[in-house]
Order: structure tokens, then sequence, then C-alpha cells
């Protein structure tokens, strides 16, 4: 059987000290390393006839924006489907330098749901055979799931808060924007009632 | 100039205009109300209930969709080859109308004046070749227009109907082959002569028959072989930039093509307007009602073989090409070969 | 093999009747053709319509009391609870003597849903601390433009059980009873 | 005076193909009036882009028409000689009774040499159409 | 005027005129559809020499058959532009010359036969029908036929060996 | 004589293949997906896929929305089977604010994820009939996905997009009418169900066009990721349910159908073979529910009044229940801080909710293992070799949702 | 009809081919110039036959049959000379990417 | 939580459609023979709308139960489902559209052959329903008209029949010369279409 703890310990003998944050948060092994070390490591947990983490579940980012140097993270399931243990793998990166390796080469599966942590926060997953958007269109300049980015669309021509409940910041529905007139013809031949 | 017109014999071409015109007029009913029939018959093979809005049971949806297309726009494609894109659905249309030439109907009809008028339009001794002919014209039309509308779906679904159409009119043809050893005549009149007296070629020909059907069902393209238009594949196909009444020739010929099949089907293997098990002639009916009864077999039979198309239709997966393919070239040729070299033989011992 | 559970699926090579095509399309087709005979299930929608269960979610209503009053109390925790953003509302003050309109000393002045925005969720029946607003058993109608789909105060509210008694009738249908 | 068929028409002679001929005209006479008429109606408002082909959706570029596998053609050729020996069937088969076992004999042969080529084709692949 | 005639002149100009545009179409693709409508002019002309099998099989060994394979071949190869260049004036004007002298000669040279009073028989005649040819075909023609199976085998090895090779 | 000579087309010299872009509005995408097939003949050479047609930013929003709203989302995730997900997500919840919920709540869940489990299944494999040309087994079983949604609707008032269940249970507790709904789903649709396999199982038409068609390997299926039925086809049987059991799904005996060669054919097979072993745990599942006696049966929720609405009755009375009320509408309700990776095996495969939390009312990340996302990597691979209608036929047998997929 | 109207008729199409041997340079069309020629021997044939038959009537109800059959073989082989020469334009086609005689002509040297 | 009310029956009056706004001027002078054209085909045309279901999201997944036997959208003579815009009458757009895919909603609208209607089926094709993000396009009406809308999420089967019946109304009254005329003309361009 696989423990956390074993695994920690073949992590600390092969890594030393460059494995660091050892965490258990409800129960998954948790730890981070260097970024120049995200392919040693999966590498070794790959390989290693013990612990085998031969399954790439997920993969994402995060963005921590107060920690400052290092406000990108990527984070890795594996899974070792033998002994039925998975972990967790961070790696953090500076937002003004996010150059990753990519792990494409281990995991094929890897490949988009590295194109997608780029699209969402721009990694640079540095050796991925084709680093583009995939969700997004292409033409978007900036990467939507930073936090610093609004969710809602932006260039709404129809946003009108009478209409879309989006109260002014006091009350609700207090602020009254023009009216959608996108429906020109609408608005013009409203005499006349459509029957029904 | 003159002479030649009054020696054409006007009634000839009158009597043979209106049974044309008959022919035709019927094969439009006949192909409009095998749409409503398609679509009835999948609801209903389905659960559900099919059209019934328009009109009294959804009578009418024929007519809805003819003058839909009718008033719909036209396009054609910029990058297309204009003539040539009239021209394909045309063809298939065309071709389609002109199949029914040979197909004895009923039995000829006498007038009081004694002229027997038969219910053919053409018999000629080429007979059922004839229908082969056409048939074999009949490629035209998806492969001119597919290529005309410059859409690779298109291509590709004309390069595939063309194939599969040329490759399933061998073992067709084949097929029948064994037939006419029965008969010794092209003629379709002699055809059905020969099934009212010998029985029906049913009877003798079983695997000639399954043949022959399954490739009837290839040259209309119905499913399981109905590739050139795979909609979850080519998103229909060679007709994809088809829109209004060029749409409804190609839909048509479709269903045009289901009717003389099944007709031609009726005629080479059930006996055409023969009454089974019964002997008609000695009812002393007069000869209206003769004919009439006779078509009306004729076209219960038909109706029965449109049945089984839309019915299979709706029931089995369509091939892949190369299955396809295998089937008509390894599978039907050699066993309509050997069909037919055993039909002969085993006439001629018996004959012996 | 991870688990002790695994169970191959039967993939077996085909039968020479299998391999003929035909007997298995025969069979097919009979299964089709015995279908034919079978009742149909579809629903005549518009002339029949297909009983929803008491608990489907559809149009919102807004509840009145007993009396008529209106129970919304504007304290917009629908409107929080929204996770489309479709409800609008404005507070006021219940004046003296409109007691016999609103329940509570607050009442929404405008009330507004937006149809074409609400995903028919149920938070928002869930949220409500008022005993006031509830989706119905109707489906929101289409419609041709968009203002078709702002549902106001007026829409919403249903009949008054005093001043027009059947169509409040009629609203209750059979009273749901079921949780 | 009126008598509707004089002569009758004798399927062995050429004016029984008339018939046929004037099932043509009618044929093509209909196709072509149809065309005609729906070509007015039904409303037109061209625009490029409704000119365009469709293409899934996306705007369709350059030409479809490329060359195309040109193995397809096989098929065609294969079928150019098959359908010839098929041809070569339809005389005997009206001819067949009388001729016997004789005309049994030279057709078998004729078919045993159709065989052949089936065969090679089949062997040489030419009927593989998965690749 | 007779019927007859009138059907032969009608085929006729359409034979030779589809028959010239089939050399002057620049699209080869019209020129495969021009040559479809020659073949059924000409088709026209065995049935109305009451050559009925003839007829039907011309259609469908050249209509149905030999033409779908030539389109066939143009589709694949996209060949439908018009994108031979014009070959050399002179040269072509050659040709044409020769063409028309070849015609010239030709019709001179039988212009005065006593071929002319012959008549073809239109309309009537049984050696067309496909039972006479079939008894000549298969008493008198029995080698022919075997030598042509020979020949279609060798066909399509040609065919097979020439088309297969990658 | 003159130098020209006919010109050839455009790039015909080396190239003998056609582009063709299949999708986004072409009936075997479900009109979501571009494939662009470089095609060799009918032979596919290679393939590039285009997704984000709807890609509807649902981690981004998931970081606006307070924990209770985030079921709207999952339900838009894998449409098909839109219970599982709602539930995978409540129990990711029950796990981050450590609700345990009581057994009836488990078993309940179990039906409704294997009614969704055998609606995703069975779309699935119709649309691949569908695909293959034979539209009528479709409708077929349609009717009974009809069934699915009226105890859908019986449970929680919607048909599709269910938003279905709490953090910590149900909405409310199941109705006779439900169970009788599902007696009558249990008795019937095993016999529709052979009818179905019936259609196509044996038919040598369906046989051959999804044999050896979009086949892979246990090995490349692990690589790319693969889970759920695609990854069983492929031979190995992993399965969430029965590694990482969740809503007591230990207590559940059932078999993990495997196939063999990862085939479109094994796909087919295997999902088929899954809806019998939904049937039979569905069957367990209702005996056990029907073992609640009394007030048990009335226990359709765990007991956590700071995650959990009070009744109505006692929002509109009780002081003390509105308060909560009111926080858990708000969102103010104490959020520990943590990480969780929960997973459930959804119709397409293992569904993952990785959620960190920052004790904010929404969560600070929410990540989804979308499975469908993951495996139509794969698609070039399966596809590569293969003909156009395989293309198509692989495409519905790996049962792609757009809506999983794009996010 | 007079026979010399079919020898005409025939002629005209047969030069009509020629012309076009000689003018075109698609070996496609080329290729369908020599099958209009050969239609035009067959038409030609045809309706000697029926000319001989005319004669002979009464000797020989089968005369001219010969002919008949004689335009049937030649249908057979252009069917099997279309293949095979077709194929080996594809080959061509295939290999130099060009279906112009002219430069096929340039090729030999 | 039992419902103190079951229905909602207030009718709420249907907007103005934007189809009826453009009777071509000279309508009222139409002889009693255009108008029994108008009438026929009219009729002709409303029961047979082949839609092209653009489906994209979960309320394709509806749209599949209302094609299917319970449903039956065939009753309405709308069976014929087909993805080439040539051939369609009835653009039905059906769940979410994303910025990635607006051109090609237009696209297929565009390409559509004349007479043509829009059905926006769904809180996300008429106005983004909750995806009000980033990448989703708010509504398909910011790029093609839109001449019905079907509220819900997904709209019930009944509740997409009951917007192809809208549609029906709208076809079944449309003039022949509607699309020729100017006001048309003026709806599209207000969309940027020829
Ligand atoms: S409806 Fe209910 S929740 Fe909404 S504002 Fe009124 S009282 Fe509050
Ligand atoms: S049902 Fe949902 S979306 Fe609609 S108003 Fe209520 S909370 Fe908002
Ligand atoms: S409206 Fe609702 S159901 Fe329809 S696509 Fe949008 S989210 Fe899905």
């Amino acid at each position: 059987m696989l423990t956390n703890e074993h695994i920690k310990q073949r992590l600390k003998e092969k890594f030393a000290e460059q494995v660091t944050g050892f965490e258990e948060p409800y129960g998954m092994l948790t730890f981070e390393a260097p970024k120049e070390l995200n392919l040693k490591v999966l590498n070794f947990l790959y390989d290693d006839e013990e612990l085998r983490f031969r399954f790439l579940t997920t993969l994402g980012g995060v963005h921590y924006p107060a920690n400052k140097g290092r406000e990108l993270a990527v984070v890795y399931h594996l899974h070792n489907l033998a002994d039925n243990v998975r972990i967790r793998f961070k790696v953090f990166t500076d937002i003004n330098l996010p150059d990753i390796y990519t792990a494409t080469g281990l995991f094929s599966a890897a490949n988009w749901m590295e194109r997608e942590t780029y699209d969402f926060y721009g990694f640079n997953f540095v050796g991925h055979p084709n680093l583009k958007r995939i969700l997004n269109v292409e033409e978007m300049d900036y990467f939507p799931m930073r936090k610093e980015f609004p969710l809602e669309d932006q260039s709404r021509v129809d946003k009108d808060d009478e209409m879309f409940g989006r109260g002014g910041s006091a009350g609700f529905g207090t602020d009254t924007r023009e009216e959608d007139n996108r429906n020109s013809v609408t608005a013009e031949s409203e005499k006349d009632d459509a029957p029904g | 100039m003159i002479m030649t017109l009054i020696a054409v014999d006007w009634w000839l071409i009158l009597e043979k205009g209106v049974l044309i015109g008959g022919i035709i007029g019927l094969s439009f009913f006949i192909a409009m109300y095998t749409t409503y029939a398609e679509r009835k018959v999948a609801a209903w093979l389905q659960d559900r209930r099919g059209p019934n809005r328009a009109g009294p049971f959804g009578i009418l949806q024929p007519l809805a969709d003819g003058g839909k297309l009718f008033f719909k726009e036209e396009i054609i494609p910029l990058a297309s080859n204009r003539f040539l894109f009239i021209l394909g659905p045309a063809l298939a249309m065309i071709t389609a109308l002109l199949t029914s030439t040979v197909i004895p109907w009923a039995t000829p009809f006498v007038t009081k004046g004694g002229s027997v008028i038969p219910m053919q339009v053409a018999d000629v001794d080429m007979g059922i070749l004839l229908v082969f002919s056409i048939v074999s014209v009949g490629v035209y039309g998806i492969m001119i227009g597919g290529w005309a509308s410059n859409n690779k779906f298109s291509l590709i679904a004309a390069i595939r109907g063309a194939s599969q159409m040329v490759s399933y009119e061998l073992p067709m043809g084949l097929a029948l082959i064994a037939v006419l050893f029965l008969t010794g005549s092209l003629k379709m009149s002699e055809i059905v002569t020969n099934q009212v007296q010998h029985g029906w070629h049913i009877i003798y020909q079983p695997l000639g028959f399954l043949i022959f059907f399954i490739c009837a069902l290839a040259e209309c393209n119905r499913t399981p072989f109905d590739l050139p238009e795979a909609e979850n594949e080519l998103n229909f196909g060679y007709h994809q930039e088809y829109s209004s009444m060029k749409l409804g020739f190609y839909l048509f010929a479709e269903y045009i093509n289901m009717f003389i099949s099944s007709a031609v089907m009726v005629t080479l293997y059930f006996g055409g307007y023969d009454i089974p098990f019964v002997n008609e002639t000695s009812w002393g009916l007069n000869s209206f009602w003769m004919s009439f009864l006779s078509f009306s077999v004729i076209m219960t039979k038909i109706a029965f073989f449109l049945f089984v198309f839309l019915w299979i239709r709706w029931t089995i997966p369509r091939f892949r090409y190369d299955q396809l393919m295998n089937l008509g070239w390894k599978k039907l040729i050699p066993l309509a070969l050997v069909n037919m070299i055993i039909t002969a033989a085993v006439i001629l011992l018996l004959n012996k | 093999m991870l688990t002790q559970r695994a169970k191959q699926v039967d993939r077996k090579p085909m039968t020479f009747l299998e391999s003929i095509y035909l007997w298995n399309i025969l069979k097919g087709m009979g299964i089709t053709i015995s279908h034919l005979f079978k009742k149909k299930v579809t629903i005549n929608y518009p002339e029949q319509t297909r009983s929803f269960s008491k608990v489907w979610r559809g149009l919102h209503v807004l509840n009145r009391d007993e009396a008529g009053r209106e129970n919304c109390t504007a304290c917009g925790l629908c409107a929080v609870a929204c996770p489309a953003e479709a409800i609008t509302m404005e507070a006021a003050e219940r004046l003296p003597g409109e007691e016999h309109l609103y329940r509570e000393e607050k009442y929404a002045a405008k009330y507004e849903i937006n149809m074409l925005r609400c995903i028919f969720c149920g938070l928002c029946e869930e949220a409500c601390p008022k005993d006031a607003i509830y989706l119905s058993q109707s489906i929101a109608p289409a419609n041709y433009g968009r203002k078709g789909f702002i549902y106001k105060k007026e829409d919403l509210l249903i009949p008054h059980p005093k001043e027009e008694p059947e169509a409040y009738q009629k609203a209750l249908g059979e009273k749901a009873t079921i949780n | 005076m009126i008598h509707l068929l004089q002569t009758g028409l004798n399927s062995a002679d050429s004016s029984s193909y008339l018939p046929v001929g004037i099932q043509v005209i009618f044929a093509v006479g209909l196709v072509a009036f149809l065309t005609f008429l729906t070509h007015f109606l039904g409303p037109k408002r061209k625009t490029a882009d409704k000119l365009q082909n469709f293409a899934s959706g996306i705007e369709s570029h350059g030409d479809a028409r490329q060359p195309m596998a040109i193995k397809y053609f096989l098929t065609a050729i294969l079928f150019v000689l098959f359908d010839v020996e098929v041809i070569f069937f339809y005389p005997y088969a009206v001819n067949f009774k009388g001729l016997g076992w004789d005309g049994f004999w030279a057709v078998a042969m004729f078919v045993g040499f159709f065989l052949c080529g089936f065969i090679y084709i089949v062997k040489r692949g030419a009927l593989k159409w998965e690749d | 005027m007779s019927i007859t005639q009138i059907l032969f002149w009608f085929l006729s100009v359409v034979a030779l005129f589809s028959a010239l545009m089939v050399i002057s179409s620049k699209n080869p693709i019209y020129s495969v559809l021009w040559l479809i409508v020659t073949f059924f002019s000409i088709s026209g002309h065995y049935i109305l020499l009451n050559a009925q099998f003839l007829a039907i099989v011309n259609i469908i060994v050249y209509a149905g058959a030999i033409m779908v394979l030539f389109l066939f071949v143009i589709m694949l190869m996209n060949l439908n532009k018009e994108t031979e260049p014009p070959k050399n004036r002179w040269l072509k004007m050659a040709g044409a010359v020769a063409g028309g002298c070849l015609l010239l000669v030709l019709v001179a040279a039988l212009k005065d036969t006593d071929i002319k009073q012959q008549h073809a028989l239109v309309n009537e005649g049984n050696i067309g029908l496909i039972k006479n040819l079939g008894k000549e075909l298969f008493t008198t023609y029995v080698v022919p036929f075997e030598i042509s199976s020979i020949l279609f085998l060798s066909a399509m090895v040609g065919a097979v060996v020439i088309g297969k090779k990658e | 004589m003159s130098e020209q000579h006919i010109k050839l087309p455009e790039g015909s010299i080396e190239k003998t293949t056609t582009t063709l872009n299949l999708g986004p509005t072409h009936p075997a995408t479900h009109g979501v997906m571009q494939n662009i097939l470089e095609l060799d003949g009918e032979r596919i050479v290679s393939t590039e896929q285009t997704i984000g047609y709807i890609h509807r930013a649902f981690e981004k929003i998931a970081e606006r929305r307070p924990l209770y709203q985030i079921t709207t989302l999952t339900d838009r995730m894998n449409y098909c089977s839109s219970p599982i997900n709602n539930m995978g997500w409540h129990i990711t919840c029950e796990k981050l604010l450590g609700i345990k919920t009581p057994k009836r709540v488990d078993y309940l869940r179990v039906i409704m994820m294997e009614l969704a489990r055998i609606s995703d299944h069975l779309i699935c494999n119709s649309i691949v009939g569908v695909d293959a040309g034979a539209y009528t087994g479709f409708l077929y079983v349609m009717q009974y996905r009809e069934l699915i949604y009226e105890i859908y609707e019986e449970v929680c008032g919607a048909r599709l997009t269910t938003n279905m269940g709490r953090i910590g249970g149900f909405e409310r507790n199941f109705n006779d009418i439900a169970f009788q709904k599902l007696e009558k789903f249990l008795k019937e649709y095993p016999k529709v169900l052979k009818e179905f396999e019936n259609l196509f199982q044996r038919n040598r038409i369906f046989m051959d066009r999804t044999r050896n068609t979009g086949a892979i390997s246990a090995e490349r299926a692990l690589n790319y990721g693969f889970t759920g039925p695609n990854l069983r086809a492929a031979g190995v049987d992993y399965d969430v349910r029965v590694h990482t059991p969740y809503s007591s799904y230990e207590d559940f005996d059932f078999n993990i159908p495997v196939g063999t060669t990862g085939d479109n054919y094994d796909r087919w097979l295997v999902r088929g073979k899954e809806m019998w072993e939904s049937l039979s745990i569905l069957e367990q599942a209702y005996r056990k529910v029907q073992e609640f006696k009394g007030a048990e049966a009335e226990v359709f929720h765990a007991d956590a009044p700071a995650y959990y609405l009070p009744e109505k009755e006692d929002v509109y009375t009780k002081m003390e229940a509105l308060i909560y009320h009111f926080k858990i509408v708000m969102g103010e309700t104490e959020i520990p801080k943590g990480e969780v990776y929960q997973s459930v095996e959804g119709g397409n495969g293992e569904l993952g909710f990785y959620l960190i939390s920052d004790g904010g009312r929404t969560p600070y990340r929410l990540h989804f293992r979308r499975p469908c996302f993951i495996y139509y990597q794969a698609f070039e691979e399966l596809t590569k070799g293969g003909m156009l209608s395989d293309a198509i036929m692989t495409m519905s047998s790996l049962n792609l949702i757009a809506g999983e997929m794009d996010s | 009809m007079p026979i010399n109207y079919y020898i005409f008729l025939s002629i005209a199409l047969f030069a009509i081919g020629i012309v076009g041997v000689l003018t075109r340079r698609n070996a496609i069309i080329i290729f369908m110039c020599i099958e209009l020629m050969l239609n035009a021997v067959n038409l030609l044939l045809v309706a000697f036959s029926k000319m001989h038959h005319l004669n002979n009537a009464v000797a020989d109800v089968t005369a001219g049959t010969d002919g008949q059959l004689f335009v049937f073989f030649i249908m057979v082989v252009a069917a099997a000379e279309v293949s095979v020469g077709l194929a080996i334009i594809v080959m061509m086609y295939r290999n130099i990417h060009s279906v112009d005689v002219n430069f096929l002509n340039r090729l030999k040297h | 939580m039992a419902r103190p009310v079951s229905y909602n029956l207030i009718k709420k009056p249907l907007e103005a459609d934007i189809s009826m706004a453009d009777m071509p001027e000279g309508s009222m002078g139409e002889g009693f023979f255009a108008t029994r054209l108008n009438n026929i085909i009219g009729l002709a045309r409303k029961n047979s709308i082949w839609p092209l279901p653009f489906a994209t999201s979960c309320c394709g997944i509806e749209f599949m139960a209302t094609m299917g036997s319970h449903y039956d959208l065939a009753r309405f003579g709308s069976e014929r489902v087909g993805f080439s815009p040539r051939q369609c009458d009835l653009l039905m757009v059906m769940g979410t559209i994303a910025k990635k895919m607006g051109p090609v909603v237009k696209q297929v609208y565009l390409q559509m052959a004349e007479p043509r209607w829009v059905v926006a089926v769904g809180a996300c094709a008429s106005s983004g329903g909750i995806f009000d993000t980033y990448s989703v396009l708010q509504g398909i009406d910011q790029v093609v008209p839109v001449d019905v809308y079907v509220p819900g999420c997904p709209p019930r089967p009944e509740a997409i029949i009951d917007g192809v019946m809208r549609i029906q109304d709208l076809v079944g009254k449309e003039s022949l010369r509607r699309r020729n005329g100017n006001q048309y003309k003026a709806l599209l361009e207000s969309y940027g279409i020829q």
C-alpha cells in the first residue's frame, strides 16, 4: 500500500529540499516544486516503479494576485491507478515570466489542458507543440481567468440594467439607461399590435 | 410537309400523349404521396403520429411542401457552374420521368370499335434494356449536380454516388439475365405474359430477385445505400447547395425512381398486373373493368414495395463506402453470375 | 485489471447467419413493424397537454395572502439568489391606508423579471422568506420581441382572491398538495 | 371518323420508339417549364455571402474542386469493362433456349474468362476500397 | 418529306452541331456533355435504321459507361478549368484545313459513285433485333465472342496494372 | 512548339488529398465542433479539431457565484446527465464543509445518478445508431428518456437542467409519483433496451460500421487521460464508483463492463452493458430506499442548519430559521478555507471538481475536470487512417458533449 | 434513306473528329475525338448493313447482321481501349501532372 | 414547499413582430387574386417549415425531445431537419452562442434561402441567459434578426412547439412581396447585411 507518507519520503529522497509545502488537505498529498523542476518531478513520479503516477487526472491554473513573485500556479492532479492514490502537485511562477516546461511529452492528455491553461492564464508552456488558444477566440488579447479581468461581457451593447436586473450600487434597478433599440424596426412598428 | 403531317397517325399520338401524360402525372402524384407516406410510415414505425396538421391527417402535406419549394428563393452559388448547376437536377428529373415508358400498367383496353389500346407507352423490342439504358444515364444527374455545386461535400457525394450507381448496375443486369432465360424476350409485355402463364418469376428466381432488390435500393440511393446523401456524414451530399424546386427535382426524382423500380420489380418478378391464384380472364369482365382491376393490382403490389422501401429505410443503418462497394463487387456480382449459370444449366437440364 | 469487478462485454464474432446480413435485418424489421401497431405515444400538443409535475418550475407568480395583499416585502433575497440576475425591483415604504394592499411595511413598487434571462432554476422561490414568489406550472410563452419578456408585477401577481375569485380558483388548479 | 388506333405499333419496327420520343419531349418540356417557372417565383435577395458556398458555417475558402484521389476511377474503369461483358449476355439470354448446350458452353467459357479477370482484380487488390 | 426524313435531318444536324461543340468547347466537361449528345443522336440514327439493339447498347456503353468514365477522370483531375492554352495558331489552322481537306476529298470521291442509288432501309427490317443478332453472334461469331472475353481479360489486367501502380 | 502547357490546378503536384471542413454546422458535429479533415479519397490523413464554440466561462462564473448557485453551472456542463454533475458538486461542497449525509440521501442520490447515467448512455448509444443511419431506435429509447425526465420533474421540477439537490441532500423528499414512475421505468426499460440492442447489436451493417474503427489501446487511452466508458472499452476497469466510492456506492453490487479493443463497437457495447448495470444498481437502491420506514423515510437532507435552508414554515415563523435562511441565501455562512478535489463517475468518465476556497462566499477557484474535453484530443489518433464515415461514428461514440468540453 | 446521306454524315463526323485530334492539346479531348470517329464509322457500318439487307432480302434474312455485329464488336473494343487508354492518361497525369500532348511530346527528347 | 398557486394564467400580449412591420407599401391595392395566392402560399409555407437546428448545447437536447415521439414536431410538417441552409426555412438557434460561434450563426443565416425565419430558443440564444460572460454573445439578435424568442432554460418541448407555432402564424401571414420590400432590406441593413 502506497501511503502519503511514503510518497513524501521518496520525493524527499530524490529531490531533497527542493520539493516543499507538503500538506494533506482532505487526505490528498499536496506539494510544490520550483518550476524548473516540474518535469523532473513528474518524470520521477511517472517512472518510479513504486510510485507509478501515470495518469494525469487534471491540470489547471490558479491566480493569486497577492502572492508577489509567484502569482500563478499550475496544479497537477496525478493518479496512481493501480494503488488508487492521488496526489496534487503545484508549481508557482511569476506572472511576468510564466514559462513552464510542458508535460505533453509525458502525458498526451496534457496537450489541451495546457492549451486551456494558457488560454485562461497565459502560461507559456515551453516545448508545447501547439500552444495557442483553445476555447477563446484567437483575437482575444487578455487572459480572462486572471483575477483582474471582469467576468461580464464588456462590449455588450444591450446592457440595460432595467432589463437585466443589475441595479446600481445601492439598490436594485434604480439605474435605467437607454432603452434597447437594436430592433429599430420593432420600435417603429410597436403600434400595430400583433395578433396572437 | 403538309402531307407528312397528315400521314402521321394523330390518333395514335393523342392516345400515347394521354397515356404519357397520365403516367407522368401518376409518377408525380405517387412521388408526392410517397413523401407523405414516408413521413407517415416513419412516424408510425417510431410511435409517432407524423404530419397531421395540413389538411385532414396531413393529407395536404406534400402540396404544402411543393408550394413552399416553388416559392423559395433559388440560389446558385457564385463559384458554381451555372448551367451545369441547373442541368444536374433537370437531368435527374428527366431520367426519372423516362423510365416508366416500357412498363405495362394494365391489361390492354379494347374500345367499342374493337381497337386495342395497350396500357403501356411503348412496347419496344428492347424492353427492359431500354430502362437500363435510361438508368445508366441517370447517374449524370448526381454527378453533374454534385460537381457543379463546387462544394466539397457535394463533390465527394457525387463521386460516391456515381461509383455506387454504376457498381450496382452490374449485379442488377446479371440478376435480370436469369429472368430473361425464362422468358426469352426483353419485351415487358412478354415478360408479364410469361408470368401469367407459368407463374411468377419470384418462384423461380428468389435469389435473383433478392439481388435485384438490393440493387434497386442502391440505384435509388435508399438506405442502407444512401451514402451520397447521408445527412450525418455529407450533410445531404450532392444536393446540399440546392434550394427551391431544383432541390425538389432531386427529391422527386428519388421518389419517382423508387416508384418505377418498384414497378419494374413487380413486372419482372411479381407478375406485373397479374392477379395471383385466380384466372381472371374467366370472369368475363369487360375490358375496361379488366384494365382497371389489373391496374389496381399492379398499384397494390407497387405500394407494397414502396412500403418495404420505407420500412427498410427506417430500420437499418447505412453502409460505409468501402463496405458498400465490397458488397456490390465482391458479393453480389459473383452471386449473380452463379445464379445466372445455375439457372441456365437447370433450365437446360430440365428441357432435355 | 484494477478491480475484481471487470466483466468483458460480449463481442463474439459473427455467426454465419449474422454474416449474411439478412437475418438480423429481418429481425430489425420485425421490431419496427411491431411498433406500427402500437399505441402512439404522441401528445397532440397544443390540443392535448401533458400533465406537469406539481413542482414544475415554470412561469413565476407573486403571491398574495388570503386577504389579497401582496406578500412581497422587497427584501431582495430573490434577486441575490438569482444566478441569471433576472430580477429587478424597487422597494417602497407602505403608506398608511395601503394595508389592504401590502402585507408588510415595505413592498415592491416595481418588480420585474426578465423571462428571457431567467433560467427557471427556482432559487428565487427557495430564497424568498416571505412566501411571496413561486414558480407555477405554466410555461412561459414565446413572443416576438425582447420587450415582451419583461414581466412586470401585474403580470406576475396572482389573481386577487377576493376581487377575482373565479380567476383565482382557476389559477389554483388542483391545488398543489405534495410538498 | 373515330378510330383510335389504325395499325398499332409493331415492336419490331423503329416506329415503336415513337412513344418513347414523345415521352422524352414531354419530360424535357415539363422539366424545362418547371425550371423556368420556379425561376420567377420566390423572392430574390442575392448577396455576396449567400452566393458563397456553404462550408459548414465557415466562410468557404478557395475552390472545392481540387483534384481528388484518383483511385475512384478504377471503379469506373472496371465498370466499363464489366458492363460491356454483361451486355454480351443479353443476346444470349433471348436466344438461350434455341442455342441449347452449345451456347451454354460458349457462355460458360466466357464467364470463365470473366471470372478469371474478376479473380485477378480481386487478387490485385483493385477492389480494395479501404485504401 | 416523311417523318423519317425529318427525323433524319434533325438528328444529323444535332449530331454535327454537338460534334463541333465537342471540339470547340474550352471546358472538357462541356466536351463530355456534347459528346453525350452526339451519341444520343447517333443512337437515334440507329433506331431510325431499326438497329434497336445497337441503339440501346450504344447508349449503355457509350453514354452510360464510357462517358461516365471520362467525366470521372475529368472530375477527379479537376480539369474543369479552361486551362488548355491554345495550340499554335498555325497548327490549329493546319489541323482544320487538313480535316476540311479530308472531308472534301472523301465527299468528292464518293459523290459520283453508283452507290448513290442505294438506299438504307429505315424503320423496318429485323436484323437489328436482339434476337437475330444474338443468334448470329452465338453461332457464326462464337470465336470472336470468346476472343472478346480474352480482350476484356487483358484490358482488365492492363487497366489494373496501370491503375494500381503507386 | 509553344512552351506553355496545360496548367495544373493549384497545389496539385504533391497534394492528392482533399481538405474537408466538417463543422461546426454539420449534423455529425452536433453543431459545435469543427474538424478539419485531410482526406485521401475517403481515408483520413490527419485531422485538426477546433473547439470552444460554446465556451461559456464556467470557471470564471464560478468564482462569482455562491456555492449553492453553482449547480446552475454544473447542470449545463454535461446536460445529458446533469444530476450526476449536481450531485458531484454537492458532494464536493459537503467534503469541504464537512457535512455527512444520511444513508437515505446517499441512496436517493444513487438513484438519480444512475438514472442520469442511463439517460446519458442511451442518448449516446442511440445517436451512434442515428449517425450510422438508423433513426428509429433512437426514438424508441428516447421515449424512456422522457420517463426519466418525468421522474426528474417530480423530484426537482425540471427536465433537463435540473438544479437538483442541495448541499446536504435534496430540496424535497421524493414523492410517491416519483417512485411509481421509477418502478415503471424499472419494469419497462429492460424490454426496450433489449429491443434496442436487437436492432443494432448483431446487425452486420452496424457491426461492420463500428468494429475496428476508432480504436485505441489501453495504454494510449490512459496516456490521453481517458476515463469512463471510453477507457473501459479499451480494457481498463477504472471506475470512480469503485475506486473511490462516494455517496455509498460501496453498498452496491455491480460489475464494470470492459471491452478489449477500445473501438467504436466496444464503446457502444460498454455503454450498453453499463445501462444494464445501472438498472441493477437502481433496483438495489430502490429496494434500499424502500427499507426506510416511518420517520426515516422522511429524511432527505443532512442535518446541517448552517448550510441547508431551513423549512419554509419555520422561516415564516421562527427568527432563528429566518436568520439562517438569510445567511445561506446571501452566502454569508462560514466556509472553511482549503482545497478539495472530488470526482464522481460522470456519464463520460471521471468528472472532477477541484475547489479552492479562501473562506469567502464564492469559490476562490473552481476547476472542473471535464472528461470530454480531455479525451477529445485523442480524436486525431482515433480516426487517422480510418474513413470519413468512421470519423463520424467515432465522434458520436465518444459521446462528445460540447457543454462539458467547452466549459 | 439514300445511303449517301449516311455516308456524308459519317464523313462529316469523322472529319470533325480528325480536326479535334489535330487541334486540341488535351489528351482527354483527343481521346474523345477518337471515340467520335469510331462512332462515325459505326454509323456508316450500320447504314451499310441495312443497305445490303435491302438487296438480298429474299436470299438471306440474316444478311447484314454481320455488319451490326461488327459494330457491336467495335463498341466492345472501344470500351476496352478507353479503359486502358484512360488508365494510361491518368497515370501520365499522376506522374507528370499534365494531360497535354505537347508536353508529352517534349518528354520524348 | 406547497405552492399556493399552480398556474400563472395572465396572457401577456404579443409584441409586434419584426416581420409584420413591413408589409409592402402597396399592400392595400393588392388584387383579389394576389391575396388569394398570398394566402395559399402562406398556408403551404406554414405547414412545411423545415428547420435548421442550430443546436449547440442543452437546448438542443430538448429539441431532440421535441423531435421525439412524445412531442413529434413532425405533426407540423417540420421533421425534415437539415443542416444545409439552402434547404431550410427556419433557423432554430438553440443553445449558447459564444462569440466564437457568432460569425458562424451569421454565416448560416446569410446563406439561407429566402424566405427565412429565425427563432431563438432558450435563454442563452435569446439573451445570453445566465452566461453574461466575456465569451458569450448576449443574444443572437446582435448578429441576426430574430422573429420569435422562446424563453426557458431549456424551454420545455411544449414551449418550443409554441415558438414554432408563433413562427407559423408569422409565416402564414407573410406577404409574398415582403422579402423584396424595402423595409425588410432596412431591417437587414440594421444588422449590416446587404
Ligand atoms: S419576492 Fe420574496 S425574496 Fe423577493 S423581494 Fe419579495 S419577499 Fe424578498
Ligand atoms: S427562477 Fe432562477 S433565474 Fe429565474 S428569476 Fe428565479 S432565481 Fe432567477
Ligand atoms: S438556455 Fe439554458 S438550456 Fe438552453 S442552452 Fe442556454 S443554458 Fe442551456
